[in-house]
């Protein structure tokens, strides 16, 4: 026993400088190893991350589906009380926005809706239809609650909305969500696993190394550092290129989407992808963390017991 | 530290019984030749005194230290005051030579100028300094043994255990080496040499404790090899 | 050298016997490595054997849209020439199936259509309404066709279908083919990648052992074989869980669904599940013995190749 | 079949020449011993013949075999007819004594009680009967040797390499190893003990080929141990 016995923050230092050296030397002498558990973080990050853009756009879509749901109200008595019913609409926290259509407007779209048949609505003589006013609801949940205050105004004669659509659309649109998820609760899960498994075999194959260091007096924490580092930076690295990867294929991807489908509402903006891409990497920290440090323990604890 | 053992059993199957009753005390600085045939329980009887085995009876002291009760971080200190050159070497694969050499000085943080000096001194007395660079599986037998005594003493350890440490050698690098342990001893190490090697344990004549069956059988100053080997 | 050398057909028998032997020596004698593999590939089957679910159930609910899509032809002479228009639509090969609107029933509908101001309609009088054909399409893209085949017919006189709607259900439809491929390929290469790699890791950690097998005098065949058979077992153990648990969860979210959202139209066979799992079985077997094989011949290479 | 090593010379890196330029015969039922100092090359020229290594120069023939041309079956046809005593022993871990030794019958396709008996002989033979059911790393040195050796003999090898192969061994057993490889190369086997233990080498007086650094320095029949080990 000799050395530095004094300067215990030299020494300190000293073991940091080592460990960050084996953690190298962990990730570059068994290159392969490291490759390959490298390459599964890529692809279980890459699906995670993949899954939570699928899951924004699809739920982004159902809300601009259910924007185009409306509620429309035919007015009793002419274009006055059409703009009071409206103005109290507007009032509403979940009405998104509110139109008005004079009878005039009414006849019209009546006879685009009738085709060439639009000679028969001019047999109607004078105007017999009603003013009305059209509400956009922000989500399709709200469709009912809209239409029962409409129903209960003195000036409104009937509501006419499609209860069955927006009913579907809510439950569709809550579906959705709750799916979504389950999916990335899925995903997470089978990515942890995947990468502790991984983590964990890598460090099986290094079994004798850890308990010979044991043996020669190394503490648990010197032997497990390098491998919890080794782990997280594998988890970083993982989380790092699947961002790269998925910011390009979804930029690919969302363009291809838009000039095919551009009646869609998706999210366009990749700033969403490099958000994720912050998420993913402190998920490849913990994780990496917490598989490694969970395998080493496990060993350095078998190799500590005495039999 | 003296080394105390008394009455330690240790039974690996109800069928196998390694060690039997032993008592055995080693003073600081003491040297030691543990001769016995082959599976008497050299090897087994070093193992529990770096606590890589527990006894199954009796109890082991080193110093004031009770081995039995030793946590996880206390052991590892313990263990840095025990060079030890095991009987397969387990040295680490994925590391050099040097790199075997200089990572268990590393481990109990010495600065790096003088681990460089240290290893490189430890590398030159033992013949390996051109070696240094390989790993250990590209080494002969006899370097592989003589990298794993290097590792044993670098550290300038308060007890040595050497099992078996010239198995792989011819006899004047035996010599050698053996010169090599005595001069450590000299310097007050406990040295504790598990050997089959007649010509050492005759030429260099020390303490000898022999061992059958899991027994001490004999323990003689100055004493000599004797191949009395009825298993 | 002794033994049977005759018999050559004994000793093969013999052989294939250690052989299996053997191959329950990995599996059991390295349980831990045995069971991270298997977690390992029940995950990955599921993510797989989930997004093949969820791809059908996509389409299937696509399908169901796509099928309340009508092209609606008004005829002009009466129910005369409604009924030939229908004759005629219903021999075409992309019709699912027609159906025929008479002056009267369009009479009803409009009514219902304008609600409470139904009343205005009974001043039209006569009716003037003409006799329609309602033709639903077997998928979206067919609609432009039938529209323009019934445009064509002398009966008819005018031809009304959503055309923005049969557009955009028929590019959802043909884009949502596409992705779920996309999706599928992504899934079954993750899925082979981190098997293979897994099960490398594992042959990795048993590196010694090959070294030293091949070097007392076993053939490739021999010391390669139990690991393939491992890598097989496991594969195939892992998919037939995955599609037990598969099984399981598909009947019980079907269930929810089915009770939620009973407007969708979802695959509610379970024997879909069933067959499913034949297919996942047959890739555990392929990907199992792909990746040990690859992964063991690679060391079995490097051992026999002198240095 | 004979063994003929041709000019050989095996380099490991530019500054690392393990042998050179060797040649040396040995006919079918020979008894050689290989001695020389740590590092001098023995391990090497066993490798060589086992074709785990090929020469950087010069021709190695078995029999009517040049091993540089054997693809990967006729590899293993041809080492199925050597038996090798690994100076590191090289057990299969996972294997308990019993299947260490059984497994290289298997891997030949002996059917399975011609291989119960034989292995329960073997085992018999060597003292490891009691220590069957262990795995190698519950194993003392020299039992673990002991299995090595078992492995080795079990086929009945045309030739079998032993190196250092009582290293771990007390002179007793030591002794009982070389009486029954003697009575294998009785039966015909060529029989090649690379070993630095001068009492074997002096007591069962066989042809010695003395290695210094890569080159044989002599070759005798009868010949004696002499440790003149200046590295
Ligand atoms: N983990 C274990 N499980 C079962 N038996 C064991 C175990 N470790 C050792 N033994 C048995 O205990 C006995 C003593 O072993 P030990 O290694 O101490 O012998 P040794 O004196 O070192 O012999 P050698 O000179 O051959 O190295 C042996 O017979 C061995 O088989
Ligand atoms: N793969 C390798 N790479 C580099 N050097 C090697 C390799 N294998 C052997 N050597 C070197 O070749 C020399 C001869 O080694 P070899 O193992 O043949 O010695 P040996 O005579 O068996 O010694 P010992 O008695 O110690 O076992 C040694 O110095 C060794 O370092
Ligand atoms: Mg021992
Ligand atoms: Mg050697």
């Amino acid at each position: 026993m000799s050395g530095t016995k004094g300067k215990a923050g030299t020494r300190r230092m000293a073991i940091f400088r080592y460990i960050l050296r084996d953690t190298w030397r962990l990730l570059a002498r068994n290159l392969g190893l490291s490759v390959l558990t490298f390459v599964t973080a890529v692809a279980v990050f890459y699906l995670v991350g993949a899954s939570v853009l699928f899951v924004m756009n699809t739920r982004a879509m159902i809300a601009g589906v259910e924007s185009n749901l409306f509620v429309q109200a035919y007015v009793k008595d002419g274009e006055e009380s059409m703009r009071t019913v409206a103005g109290k609409m507007q009032a509403m926290e979940c009405v998104a926005s509110v139109e008005t259509i004079t009878p005039q407007q009414a006849l019209e779209s009546l006879k685009a809706r009738l085709g060439s048949q639009a000679d028969a609505v001019t047999l109607l003589g004078d105007n017999p239809l009603p003013a009305s006013v059209q509400v956009q609801v922000k989500k399709a949940e709200f469709a009912t609650v809209v239409a029962r205050e409409l129903i209960a105004m003195p000036e409104v004669d009937d509501v006419v909305y499609s209860g069955e659509l927006a009913d579907r659309l809510g439950k569709i649109s809550s579906f959705v969500s709750r799916l979504s998820m389950v999916i990335l609760v899925i995903c997470i899960a089978a990515a942890s696993l995947v990468l502790f498994n991984t983590i964990r075999i890598s460090v099986y194959a290094r079994k004798d190394e850890i308990e010979t260091m044991l043996l020669v007096g190394a503490t648990p924490a010197f032997v497990a550092f390098p491998f919890v580092l080794q782990g997280v930076t594998l988890g970083v690295l993982g989380a790092l290129f699947a961002s790269g990867i998925l910011y390009f294929s979804y930029g690919y991807a969302i363009n291809a989407l838009i000039h095919s489908l551009p009646f869609l509402t998706l999210i366009k903006d990749r700033e969403l992808v490099l958000r994720l891409g912050i998420v993913l990497v402190g998920g490849g920290v913990t994780i990496g963390w917490i598989c490694s440090w969970l395998a080493v323990s496990k060993f350095i604890r078998a190799a500590t017991r005495p039999q | 530290m003296e080394i105390r053992i008394s009455g330690v059993t240790k039974q690996f199957y109800p069928d196998i019984v390694a060690l039997r009753d032993v008592y055995l005390t080693i003073p600081q600085g003491d040297f030691v030749y543990l001769v016995g045939p082959t599976g008497s329980g050299k090897t087994t009887l070093m193992r529990l005194i770096t606590r890589e085995l527990v006894p199954t009876k009796g109890q082991i002291t080193v110093g004031d230290c009770n081995l039995r009760s030793l946590g996880a971080i206390d052991l590892a200190y313990y263990r840095r005051d025990i060079g030890v050159v095991f009987q397969d070497f387990r040295l680490i694969e994925g590391l050099t030579v040097y790199e075997n050499i200089s990572f268990v000085q590393e481990a109990i943080g010495m600065p790096k100028n003088l681990v460089r000096e240290r290893t490189g001194e430890i590398l030159d007395r033992l013949g390996l300094w051109r070696r240094r660079h390989l790993y250990p599986e590209q080494l002969s037998g006899g370097e592989q043994q003589r990298v794993a005594i290097a590792r044993a003493m670098v550290n300038c350890p308060g007890i040595l255990l050497a099992d078996e440490p010239t198995g792989n050698l011819d006899l004047a690098t035996a010599e050698d080496i053996m010169s090599i342990l005595l001069s450590i001893n000299a310097s007050g190490t406990t040295v504790l040499v598990a050997t089959h090697n007649q010509y050492i344990v005759d030429e260099f004549r020390q303490r000898v404790v022999g061992i059958r069956r899991g027994r001490v059988v004999r323990d003689e100053r100055k004493g000599r090899y004797e191949a009395d080997g009825d298993l």
